[in-house]
């Protein structure tokens, strides 16, 4: 892992998002309050800003700067929960294990302090629907030297969570205020992290 | 999207630069991080009253930093919480040796940023969660109900008693209580337009309302047809006095607060029918405000505010305060 | 159309007794004929400033009503100006052996049925007319300019000069001067809804906006494309400089106007525009005031108003007043 | 003249003005701020209310009444000038004179009052474009005996004078703020008066 590869992905996630722009801007107008996708996008650009002052840095320390850059400049609940877990992510790297080895037990650090910050779990409508499944699945995973059969693995566990959104009355963020009445409707921030997902898995899968 | 505005990526800097100027007699802005503070400290070591939020609801918070009422307020862009180094760059400002009180509304957004702001310092600390919002059925297992218009009378009593020196223990205890007692419910003729958005956050047809509706046009209770300033008022007020369970002869502190775009000869109308209502069923408006406080942008649409008061809040309610958007008796 | 109302008929009535409610420590309404009226009357025989206009400006002028600025204001239907009867008998309440002075804005309908209110009384009368809007030209031959804005700074000036007992003829003097030495101009983003008539009084497409509206929703020097906040300025600006003349160094106080419907966020970027420019232009904003104090219903959009201050208006903009909306240093 | 024939023709003013509702609000909206039917209709309304209280009270004191009513219910500027109209005429009415020659000298009286109150004239882009020629005409034909024929005499007078508005820079009223742009718009006052002069005119036209 390194700092071309990081902001490689960040890349691919922002291009992701600005191509379903209009989706999750609406599924947070439906439910909440419309501001996930500006949060999102803002907090894109500003961590691609550090581009060239971190690129060379160590890993733990680009992830650190990443999360500290959302915190300051993002706010809402994503920019709280996303630098949590860039934060988290930035305290488990070890120069010692491999990637996919890396990633996992980052990746599960890191969901374990957004579980904290936001108090909740699964089952609740939230981006943890996506993240926990997935950071579980990516422990699975992570002696699997297949990349491609990791990356589709993931890439399903994340839609599934996702949708699985759609049909839970929410018990955390805004759509909880709506009790039965947000039934029906997928969480922006499920969307958006599934995405990022997405993204990054694609950039295994050979299509 | 008609608005004044020059970059929309600017509209925030160049208003709370304007605000800062238009005010430079009791406040001042700092910015990146962005944070209203008042400008003549108390003389006396007070506890220090820091709250903040989404932008798109002024006057709330930064017109109601100065005397009596807050000490810093820190707005996030339009309707997303604050990030946490404003709350730290706002608490070394103001810190007054005797702790910092966080007064928040119950978003989770908003909640997680002061969580993590308040990690940040290293002032004690303490944070009053404001949910006075009864449109929404409150639960242990969910976030619980919203912060609204109720969020500014915690703000001017608790402020009000910060001023003469309580202890931060004392201030969040009373702080609580002046939430408990307040409850809060409003209803949407039309949406409102997030400036970087550019078009509405939902539609509301001719003859529809939002009814129960959030302070950044979140869906509320139900959407229905227009009813009489009656007949909502009667819907509202039942509601919140089911929450409140006043006495019989209560003293309350009505506020009808409007949401930004309803002229305040309709607020003042709104305001009649509570007080004829609450009349009826033996309640004392003693106290009353009228006018867009807690307002979503321009949201044309308002909300009843009801305090039960007793004599410490009515002390607190009634004692001076020079603040941007509230000022009496200085 | 949607709006608190029970009855549209009954909009006015019943808005008025709120606003008496909700006021009742400093005002009183008395209705048929309706007026507005300053519950403590001042010890010391003073002249006695009365204004009124149609409704639908609010706060102006009702809540101008109290300590250091109007005795009365008689509201008429919206937009219409108010009948003279209301004259008559605000006059009757309020006069205290000094004269009367009217404040009028500056509309035939205004001036003649203040013209006909004033043949019915007896007591010794004057009448300020307020011609502040600069964006209609001005001529012998017409009605002249329209009276906006700036009317709430003359009464605030004159009603702090009657407050020190001055004679009528001083206060109709200075009020006449502060008038002079006053001009305002603004833009129009969206209609406004009369509630009798239930739909917009005109129709503006998605990127137009009326420049140099009129406080009625009436057409402006043109409909035009709309522009950014800075260019709004520098044009409407521009044009009330033209008309003012001010010296180098002059100061002013700058006012922004919110029409109704637009939020305070826009309001104070505008500030904030206004101010920039007036530096640029050695011009000095020694004294501000920013928010809806003369609106037109719920119409989106805002103006200026700028004052050449002197030390006889700044001393009288400065002082102690006590109304429903507008209060310091009491 | 009595008043069962007063307010029998207010009847018919009400009548007329409420067919052109739509068209007098939009008058007024265009070049005014909409208020002038509203003003009208109230008017109308309130005086229409004191029929019982005035139908056997003498022609004068009934012209009086009326115009007492419009002047503290109407407001506006045709609460004032329409006040003033018809207190104007309520003292120039005689008992010895035929209906002719009393209405032709009591409106010639409320007109002269009215141009007083308004500080306005002819060619000014007001009510008055249609009222003073109409009150000029009633003077020269006020020794006519075939009623139609001042009916349908009148008639055009008024309607010349209301067309008339349409391409003067007014001068007076509301519309003198718009300059230029008021041009090409017809003056609601003049129309409003137009149509009430027509009302009671087509009661003498045998149609
Ligand atoms: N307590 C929480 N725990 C986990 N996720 C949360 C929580 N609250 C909100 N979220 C997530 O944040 C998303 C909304 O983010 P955003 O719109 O940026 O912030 P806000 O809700 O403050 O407006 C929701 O869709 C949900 O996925
Ligand atoms: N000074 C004046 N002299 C004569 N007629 C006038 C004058 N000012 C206004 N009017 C008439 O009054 C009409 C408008 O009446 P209305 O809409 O009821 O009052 P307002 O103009 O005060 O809103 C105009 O169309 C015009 O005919
Ligand atoms: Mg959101
Ligand atoms: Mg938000
Ligand atoms: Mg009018
Ligand atoms: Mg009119």
């Amino acid at each position: 892992m390194n700092g071309d590869q990081i902001f490689n992905s960040i890349n691919n996630i922002q291009i992701i998002i600005k191509n379903h722009k209009e989706e999750i801007e609406k599924l947070d107008q439906e439910i909440g309050d419309g501001d996930h996708i500006f949060n999102i996008l803002r907090g894109l650009d500003e961590i691609l800003n550090l581009k060239e002052e971190l690129l060379d840095k160590p890993v733990n320390h680009i992830f650190k700067q990443l999360g500290m850059k959302i915190m300051t400049t993002v706010g809402g609940s994503s920019g709280a929960l996303f630098a949590t877990l860039l934060i988290g992510m930035s305290k488990k790297y070890s120069s010692d294990l491999s990637d996919l080895n890396n990633l996992s037990e980052m990746f599960f650090e890191g969901v374990q302090s957004m579980k904290k910050r936001g108090k909740a779990d699964v089952g609740e409508k939230t981006m943890l629907d996506v993240l926990i499944p997935v950071s579980n699945n990516l422990i699975e995973l992570q002696n699997e030297t297949d990349f491609e059969k990791v990356a589709n693995n993931i890439n399903n566990v994340a839609k599934d969570g996702m949708l699985s959104t759609k049909d839970i009355i929410a018990t955390k963020g805004r759509a909880s205020f709506l009790g039965e009445r947000a039934k029906g409707h997928i969480d922006p921030g499920a969307r958006s992290s599934q995405l990022a997902i997405e993204a990054i898995c694609n950039q295994f899968i050979n299509k | 999207m008609k608005k004044f505005v020059n970059e929309v990526e600017n509209i925030l800097t160049e208003s709370l630069t304007g605000f800062g100027k238009a005010h430079s007699d009791i406040i001042d802005v700092r910015l990146s991080p962005d944070f209203v503070f008042r400008k003549n400290k108390s003389q006396n070591d007070k506890v220090a009253l820091i709250s903040g939020g989404g932008s798109g609801h002024e006057p709330l918070h930064g017109g109601f930093v100065g005397y009596g009422m807050l000490d810093a307020a820190c707005p996030g862009q339009v309707f997303s919480a604050p990030t946490p180094d404003q709350m730290e760059a706002a608490a070394n400002e103001v810190h007054k040796n005797k702790g910092i009180l966080f007064i928040v509304k119950n978003y989770s957004g908003d909640i997680m940023n002061f969580e993590m702001g308040a990690d940040m310092i290293e002032h004690e600390n303490q944070t009053i969660i404001v949910n006075d919002d009864v449109a929404v059925e409150d639960s242990t297992f969910t976030t619980g109900r919203r912060g609204v218009a109720g969020t500014m009378i915690v703000e001017k009593t608790v402020g009000s008693l910060a001023e003469t020196g309580a202890l931060l223990e004392d201030c969040k205890i009373f702080g609580d209580h002046v939430n408990k007692m307040t409850a809060s419910m409003g209803v949407a003729f039309t949406s409102c337009t997030v400036p970087a958005a550019g078009k509405p956050t939902f539609e509301l047809s001719n003859d529809e309302m939002e009814f129960g509706v959030g302070i950044h046009g979140e869906p509320g209770r139900r959407r229905e047809k227009i009813k009489s300033a009656n007949q909502l008022t009667d819907e509202i007020l039942e509601t919140i006095l089911e929450d409140l369970k006043p006495d019989n002869n209560q003293e309350v502190l009505l506020h009808v607060n409007g949401f930004g775009g309803t002229p305040l000869m309709e607020l003042y109308l709104l305001f009649e029918c509570g007080q004829k209502l609450l009349e009826k069923k033996n309640i004392k408006v003693s106290r009353s405000l009228v006018g867009n406080y807690t307002t979503s942008l321009e949201m044309a649409g308002g909300s009843f505010t009801v305090t039960k008061l007793d004599a410490d809040i009515a002390k607190h309610w009634d004692s001076a305060v020079h603040t941007p958007a509230l000022r009496w008796k200085m």
